[in-house]
């Protein structure tokens, strides 16, 4: 039942919160979630528990990975919200703890689903939840941004419907029908190829296009950039892996039948794409919360591009690189939300002398970086390596000299933008901020610990996390 | 019966057809219903009149798609005051032109798969087939708020026809959670658009381009 | 305790005392004098262990798991680590008390802390870099390295051109990092590890070595500053504080160096197609270095072009070296390699005294720019002499450090060209006149930088002002420049703490061969006649002094030629004084001069300034990022804010893919 | 080699005659200019004058001026140290001692050049970048020319390479010896000063290249720097004649035939200046390229000649 309790969780109290009248009432009640859900999902990771809703929901280790990245945004996002909440100028809204409640529980429910009709369900909810959070600001700008988003995932997750549906029927005759993963994998080697290779490609593009891969990636820079920090933070950090759990399942299904190759290459195309244009995009970008918008597609395309290459060590570092880049990610638009409640602009060039203006966010900004581009000992240099390394060994030293000529464009432009940002004399004109105090350190204490913790991940991996990628690249066709 | 499926088939085709032409936003959204209520109906006589399962999805079908959603976007129409897609991206009579392609595309496709369960036949498929392409067709061509997320809602339809067929192979439970998320998509973007109208006065969204990158 | 502890507990303590200084704060004192203590028994510790390895010839190596994937935790130490080990911790100290001094000067002390802590944090990690047996350990101590330097390099940040220069730094040092990282993984691919044990019993086809050499060229090449990957170099050492300077200069560029021999240790015997390429790009480096040098009117981006110039000099003497030993002449091999690496150690001395005084006399000034220095000596007379000391040093004069360094580079080059079969005969015969040219431009730039800096008048009223710096700055100075001169006077006792790596790099066992006829012999006479020349010298002295003895000695104005108002502003500048050296190859270095010529009769303003872009820039960089932004402008209209087109992008995807994967 | 202390009288004819040259280079222009001249012994006579002034110093000065004469002429000294004067072997030699010998007659350079840039003096210092880019370019001819010498004894050590001349291989060698000491005259015109490089004899400062370098020096320390040059110039006039003097033969011979050989090469200087016109200052450079251009034609002649 924990994990029905896990799922459920989010729903009831969110549902508490609408009806709740009163500011204080709906913290609590959006603390206690943040709460229950860390306390849940420690205890599943830990020891995860037996299918429920007859195998629908249940915890293999990619789910847990998830699961645990999930968590542990929305957790510190909670903590975020109060002290980023409280200096922003915007009113309040009564929606947004109830939405965001939902929102978690839809991801949730995706990250425990093994059950593609399910996933389906939790990923297009995912959406409708998300897409009224980034409306939040009311701006024209917003509304665009959210307007956008709808759309184009809707059709992007729709697609994947029609996917899910191919797959189903390119079961064999009589096979005990259901879309649970189990039984798909089971009739895997049975499945009529042709309908089997074009589910999977509707489900790339379809799911593709929710995780940001390019050229499906249009809404991400605009939804990222209007969204609140903390939901940025959750969209990059936790959605865009959601969806990328998506494509993984139909991988999962692709390689038992034996198409593991066919679907490696799209994803291998579709990551170089990604990596291209967000270097592309990255370079000269006047927009810092675009910038990390678009760093969010590369690392989208870095996991893509490590899936694609194939093998045990590949498959481990995409895995890990998706951990890594949810803790750095999470940190830099935490950050970022605190630029932008210190400068009032999201323009690169009206952001500058942040050492001097405000030195605990310099260095978390700082850390953000160094932690995004893959600088040792962050923990996104061991995966970014680890992929690498497994290019080489795989035979492929092409696509590891295209990753790592992407990856340092992409280093070169955010570099370029993080110098102007951090350092130099802060502009005079900049209205004060009231950033210090309580509010002040619920906003950096959430940053501090994802820097820490991405920091923890490049110098040492715990035995949990080493064992769950393992058993999570060994389902996905890895040897380990 | 099957002639009854594949009169509604026909009536599906023709109703693609017709959404791709015409002009008037009222129009569109009584397409879309009839053609729901269609595929309510179809989810009947191809699961058999005597499974709950089919009734429960046909009578959701009926509600949310054919009553509750055409009724929100007519409330939208009159709000938002717009009754008419003037200036599409490309003229009625390309897009005629396209949706009859797409009508044989569908054709094509259909005939190319090898079709599991053929409960339904060649027909359902290329029905299916033909509905997305005109969904997706209103989606790209159309600047109109209100016809894009019609155009959403048809292809959402033309994949429903498809998951008609896998009718018996779905929980009901997801059967129903696809139907209430297409409600709520389609109550939240009738939301936006209602914003979009509020906050710009109209509901063109060829004009929504703030959100660019700016070329050097 | 043993020298493995020993050798662990440097880094250690290094990091702790950074640690110990971020914590400090504001605390610049407290901060600098924590560095201070830490780099202090770091050395202590760090050489002891060396001298350990260094005098048994014994070395050592020890691994242990880690859960990080294709890592072990594997250090160890050899010759040529100890070597490296005890030269970084030995030279760091003076940085730091350098540091202490210079910094008190700058009136921001907000990140002092941190400033210190990247500063331990450079040393310590430098000391893992030639520790590490394990590819995984030894970037991430690489690319430590990188990021504390470059966090040093912007301290002063709040100028413009220090920040554009800042990312020079920060993104060269990351593509020379990816460099290594791809040479590590295609070298590991087969052994699933890349601990230097797994990677050295790896087969390499003639292609894949030659691919991996190729990446440590870049990789390696570019920390080192070798052409035409150097471009860095000129612009983050001005911008860098003079303690960074000195020691990025003299030491941290080195450990490209060091990676180009650990590479070539671990690689087995080079082939000579490394030797020549390696001879190649050392001499581009060092007659490029040399010439841009003389362009500079900034005094401390001229000393970073001299390090171009000298890591130029380092790196030709490896590639003789190597070229001897594939030859199979092991005494010359011996000899180049010996030269080589006491190079190393020599340029590290006389670049950090050089950054030292040159450091403290444009901090003095309040400018780098020397037509506005002149007349230092008077005014900072330790300062002065300690640069001339450094200039005499890096132009090679006897008795000073830098001659026995090109010396033995130069005798490997002689002897090669004498014993070595045809090819690598000729090549070394034609690289002499090479080293010998770059010696005479770097004795006129020297001649021009501290003679304009630091002799004949001040050319404006900032340098007028200069006064004597603070004994935390002197005493490091006249510290190296005894160091300068003592490894000048006693050359063959420096040369038993190369010998052990340089028969690594030979691939030789002993060195009692070349010790009678090439090494230690005749090095000796060297030395005696660099004690001759100083006694010859103070001959002299007491000759000249005795002749003056109560003659009349008098005091006037400089005789101007017969122009009775000469100012200090007629003096030659450094601009002038390069003239006759630059003109004649103008077509190569291709000046942008801009002029303004007197006019009529009364003319009323002349100008001249000239100024020379880096042609790696110029023909490689600029191009290319040039080009990197036009593509990237080319894809912006991509995404204009239309939903149809974006929508429209999904569906071409799906179709592209389809027709791609399932229809073809 | 063993060193002897009887060694050391080799670096005697140096040190006492080398004024000497001087004088003949001027008594030789005189002759050619149809004057009577000065006396041949006018510069030693010059340098004791000097040596018993006293000195004027200029009031931007430091210690560099004043120190810089005797260092440079120290480091000649030791530089002669290493040269053998006819049948006297030279009292430090060693393999590579080339390289050293080169590089202190560098140091030497590079203190006069200090001391010139200490005056302040805008003409010291010009003459000073003049002097430091010309020795510059002539630098690497100087030793592509060492080069060759060594190349054809198969030695490093000047002692060895010099003076070891035998007549077995004579006519093989002397095509490249002679383009080597072609080169090595040219480079012994510009090292030291001479026309058609510099002007020693020239009034006009904007011209002079080594003179005006020195022009603030007065009393023992011009002493020094005029013997150091007359001391430089026995040095480079030794190298050549050493070139082709043979290793047997008895001791007076080959010490006369030395000394005729370094006198012989002053006359050649003389008459050189007496004959040719000073170049402009932009074609110096290529006047050493020329000379670097013979010197690797030795070279090259050398290197295909040793292989059959």
């Amino acid at each position: 039942m924990i994990l029905t309790a896990l799922v459920a969780a989010p729903f009831v109290l969110g549902i508490l919160a609408w009806v709740l009248p009163g500011r204080t009432a709906r913290r609590a009640v959006f603390m206690g979630a943040g709460l229950v859900q860390a306390v849940l999902a420690a205890r599943v990771i830990m020891s995860p528990p037996p299918a429920e809703w007859g195998g629908a929901l249940g915890a293999d280790a990619l789910g847990l990975i998830f699961l645990g990245i999930v968590t542990l945004l929305f957790a510190l996002a909670a903590v975020y919200t109060f002290g980023y909440m409280a200096l922003h100028r915007h009113p309040r809204r009564r929606y947004y703890v109830p939405t965001m409640l939902f929102f978690l529980g839809s991801m949730t429910l995706a990250v425990l689903s093994r059950h593609m009709g399910l996933f389906w369900v939790a990923l297009e909810a995912t959406t409708l939840s998300s897409a009224t959070l980034i409306f939040f600001d009311r701006s024209e700008r917003s509304l665009e941004a959210a307007w956008k988003y709808l759309i184009i995932c809707s059709v992007g997750i729709a697609l994947a419907l029609a996917g899910t549906f191919f797959m189903a029927m390119a079961l064999p005759q009589g096979a005990q029908g259901s879309l649970l993963l189990d039984s798909l994998l089971a009739a895997a080697p049975g499945m009529a190829p042709a309908w089997l290779k074009i589910a999977f490609l509707f489900l790339l593009v379809g799911y593709g296009t929710k995780m940001g891969l390019a050229p499906m990636h249009t809404w991400l820079p605009d939804a990222h950039s209007e969204a609140p920090s903390p939901v940025s933070a959750l969209l990059s950090g936790a959605l865009l892996n959601c969806a990328f759990l998506g494509i993984l399942r139909a991988f999962q299904v692709a390689s038992a039948a034996g198409l593991g190759e066919f679907a490696r290459r799209p994803l291998l195309v579709l990551g170089f794409v990604s990596m291209g244009t967000a270097a592309a995009f990255l370079i000269r970008q006047p927009d810092y919360k675009r910038l990390l918008a678009y760093s969010s597609v590369e690392h989208m395309g870095i996991l893509a591009v490590g899936i694609g290459i194939g093998g045990g060590p590949a498959v481990f570092g995409a895995l890990l690189h998706a951990l890594n880049h949810s803790l750095a990610k999470g940190l830099l638009f935490f950050a970022a939300g605190a630029v932008f409640l210190l400068y009032h602009t999201k323009n690169v060039s009206g952001v500058s002398g942040l050492a001097k203006r405000a030195p605990l966010v310099a260095i978390l900004f700082t850390a953000g970086f160094l932690a995004i581009t893959g600088t040792p000992p962050f923990g996104l240099f061991v995966s970014e390596l680890t992929i690498l390394l497994a290019a080489l060994a795989g035979g492929h030293p092409w696509i590891a000299a295209l990753f790592l000529i992407l990856l340092a464009v992409a280093f070169a432009a955010m570099g370029a933008a993080f110098l102007e940002m951090v350092f130099g004399e802060p502009p005079d004109e900049i209205a004060p901020a009231e950033f210090r105090g309580w509010k002040a350190a619920l906003i950096l204490a959430p940053p501090g610990l994802l820097a820490l913790a991405s920091l923890f991940f490049g110098l040492y991996m715990p035995g949990r996390m080493m064992s769950l990628l393992k058993a999570a690249s060994l389902l996905l066709g890895g040897r380990g | 019966m099957s002639s009854w499926v594949n009169a509604i088939l026909v009536a599906v085709l023709l109703l693609d057809l017709l959404l791709s032409v015409t002009s008037r936003l009222s129009v569109l959204i009584r397409g879309f219903a009839v053609q729901a209520a269609g595929i309510a109906f179809l989810a009947l006589l191809i699961e058999g009149f005597d499974s709950r399962h089919a009734w429960i999805v046909a009578g959701g079908t009926l509600a949310l798609k054919a009553v509750a959603i055409p009724y929100f976007l007519n409330r939208a129409v009159i709000r938002t005051n717009a009754r008419r897609e003037l200036e599409p991206l490309v003229s009625y009579g390309t897009s005629l032109l396209l949706a009859a392609l797409g009508v044989l595309l569908a054709f094509a496709l259909a005939a190319r798969l090898p079709m599991e369960a053929r409960r339904a036949g060649l027909l359902i498929a290329a029905a299916a087939f033909a509905t997305m392409i005109t969904g997706l067709l209103l989606l790209v061509t159309r600047t109109k708020a209100l016809t894009e997320v019609v155009g959403y809602l048809v292809l959402e339809n033309g994949i429903f026809l498809f998951g008609l067929t896998l009718l018996g192979r779905m929980p009901l439970l997801v059967e129903m959670g696809i139907l209430l998320d297409v409600f709520v998509g389609a109550f939240v973007m009738g939301i936006v658009v209602y914003n979009i109208h509020r906050t710009f006065d109209h509901i063109d969204v060829s004009a929504l381009t703030t959100l660019k990158e700016d070329e050097p | 305790m043993n020298p493995e502890a020993l050798a662990l507990a440097a880094p250690a303590s290094l990091l702790i005392g950074a640690a110990v200084s971020l914590a400090c704060g504001k605390r610049s004192g407290v901060a600098a004098w924590v560095a201070i203590l830490a780099t202090s028994f770091a050395a202590v510790l760090g050489t002891a262990s060396a001298a350990n390895v260094l005098r048994s010839g014994a070395g050592w190596s020890i691994e242990a798991a880690w859960s990080l994937p294709w890592a072990t935790f594997s250090v160890g130490m050899d010759g040529l680590s100890a070597y490296f080990l005890a030269f970084i911790l030995a030279l760091a100290v003076p940085a730091a008390a350098y540091g202490k001094g210079y910094l008190a000067h700058e009136g921001d002390s907000r990140w002092a802390g941190a400033s210190w802590a990247f500063f331990q944090i450079l040393v310590a990690s430098m000391a893992v870099v030639v520790l590490a047996r394990d590819g995984v350990l030894f970037l991430i101590a690489w690319e430590g390295m990188s990021v504390a330097s470059f966090f040093l390099v912007i301290h002063d940040h709040r100028r413009p051109e220090v920040r554009s220069d800042a990312l020079v730094y920060l993104v060269a040092t990351h593509l020379g990092a990816a460099a290594l990282a791809a040479m590590f993984g295609l070298w590991g691919r087969g052994a699933g590890s890349l601990a230097f044990a797994a990677l050295q019993g790896a087969p390499l086809s003639r292609n894949v070595a030659w691919v991996l050499f190729l990446l440590a060229l870049v990789g390696f090449g570019s920390k080192a500053g070798l052409a035409p990957f150097h471009v860095w170099l000129p612009k983050a050492h001005p911008a860098a504080p003079s303690h960074v300077s000195a020691l990025m200069s003299g030491v941290m560029i080195k450990m490209g160096i060091y990676g180009l021999m650990r590479f070539i240790l671990m690689s087995g015997p080079p082939p000579a197609g490394w030797g020549y390429a390696l001879l190649g790009i050392g001499a581009l480096s060092a007659v490029g270095g040399v010439l841009y040098a003389l362009a500079q009117h900034d005094l401390k981006r001229l000393l970073a072009y001299h390090s171009v110039e000298n890591v130029g000099i380092i790196t030709m003497g490896l590639g003789a070296g190597l070229l001897a030993r594939t030859a199979g002449l092991e005494a010359v091999a011996m000899a180049a390699l010996c030269g080589s690496l006491l190079h190393v150690l020599n340029h590290g001395l006389f670049k950090s005294l050089l950054f030292y005084s040159g450091g403290a006399a444009t901090q003095a000034a309040g400018t780098r720019n020397m037509e506005r220095l002149g007349g230092l000596l008077r005014r900072m007379p330790v300062t002065g002499a300690a640069f001339l000391a450094g200039a005499a040093a890096i132009c090679a004069l006897p008795p000073f450090n830098g001659f026995v360094s090109e010396w033995l580079i130069y005798s490997g080059l002689f002897n090669g060209a004498l014993q070595g079969p045809g090819a690598v005969s000729a090549v070394l015969f034609v690289t002499i006149p090479l080293l010998a040219l770059v010696g005479g431009l770097a004795l006129a730039c020297f001649a021009k930088a501290s003679g304009v800096v630091f002799l004949g008048e001040p050319r404006s009223e900032e340098a007028a002002r200069c006064k004597e710096v603070s004994p935390w700055m002197t005493v490091p100075m006249v510290l190296t420049a005894l160091a300068c001169a003592g490894v000048g006077l006693a050359a063959p006792w420096a040369l038993r703490i190369v010998a052990p790596a340089a028969r690594e790099l030979a691939g030789i066992s002993s060195n009692a061969a070349w010790n009678t006829s090439l090494g230690a012999g005749p090095l000796s006479a060297v030395v005696l006649a660099g004690w001759m020349l100083l006694i010859v010298a103070g001959i002299m002295l007491g000759f000249r002094r005795l002749l003056l003895k109560g003659k009349a000695l008098s005091e006037a104005p400089t005789w101007g030629c017969g122009y009775a108002a000469p100012t200090a502003r007629m003096q030659y500048t450094a601009s002038s004084f390069a003239q006759p050296l630059l003109e004649p190859l103008s077509r190569l270095m291709r000046p942008s001069l801009r002029k303004r010529r007197p006019k009529g009769i009364f003319p009323e303003r002349a100008s001249f300034s000239s100024h020379y872009d880096d042609p790696a820039d110029r023909t490689i960089f600029d191009p290319a990022i040039t080009l990197l932004e036009r593509l990237a402008g080319a894809l912006r209209p991509l995404q204009q804010g239309r939903l149809q087109v974006y929508l429209l992008y999904v569906l071409l995807t799906l179709v592209a893919l389809i027709a791609w994967e399932v229809l073809a | 080699m063993t060193a002897h202390w009887w060694n050391a009288l080799a670096v005697l004819p140096a040190l006492l005659l080398s004024p000497l040259l001087l004088g003949i280079i001027g008594k030789t222009k005189a002759l050619a200019a149809g004057r009577k001249g000065a006396p041949l012994l006018q510069p030693y006579r010059d340098l004791l004058r000097l040596l018993g002034k006293g000195a004027v110093y200029g009031r931007t000065a430091t210690w560099v001026f004043r120190a810089a004469p005797a260092i440079s002429l120290a480091a000649i000294l030791t530089a002669s140290l290493m040269l053998s004067a006819g049948p006297l072997a030279a009292p430090l030699a060693f393999s590579g001692d080339l390289v050293l010998f080169a590089y202190l007659l560098a140091l030497s350079r590079f203190a006069l050049i200090a001391g010139a840039m200490d005056t302040g003096s805008a003409f010291e210092g010009m003459g000073a970048s003049r002097e430091a880019a010309f020795s510059a370019f002539a630098e690497p001819a100087f030793f592509l020319v060492l080069g060759v010498l060594a190349w054809e004894e198969k030695a490093l050590s000047l002692s060895a390479i010099l003076g070891g001349a035998d007549v077995a291989s004579w006519s093989a060698k002397i095509p490249s010896l002679a383009l080597a000491a072609t080169a090595l005259f040219l480079i012994l015109l510009a090292e030291n000063s001479r026309i058609p490089v510099d002007d020693p004899a020239t009034h006009l400062e904007l011209t002079m290249i080594h003179e005006v370098m020195v022009l603030d020096h007065s009393g023992p320390d011009l002493a020094f720097i005029l013997y150091g040059s007359a001391l430089k110039l026995w040095l480079f006039s030794a190298v050549l004649v050493s070139m082709f003097m043979f290793s047997s033969g008895p001791a007076w011979v080959s010490m006369a035939l030395f000394l005729g050989g370094m006198f012989g090469v002053a006359v050649l200087v003389g008459v050189t200046e007496s004959v040719m016109a000073r170049l402009r200052l932009g074609r110096v450079p290529q006047l050493l390229g020329l000379a670097a251009v013979l010197a690797g034609l030795a070279a090259l002649l050398l290197m295909a000649g040793g292989r059959p």
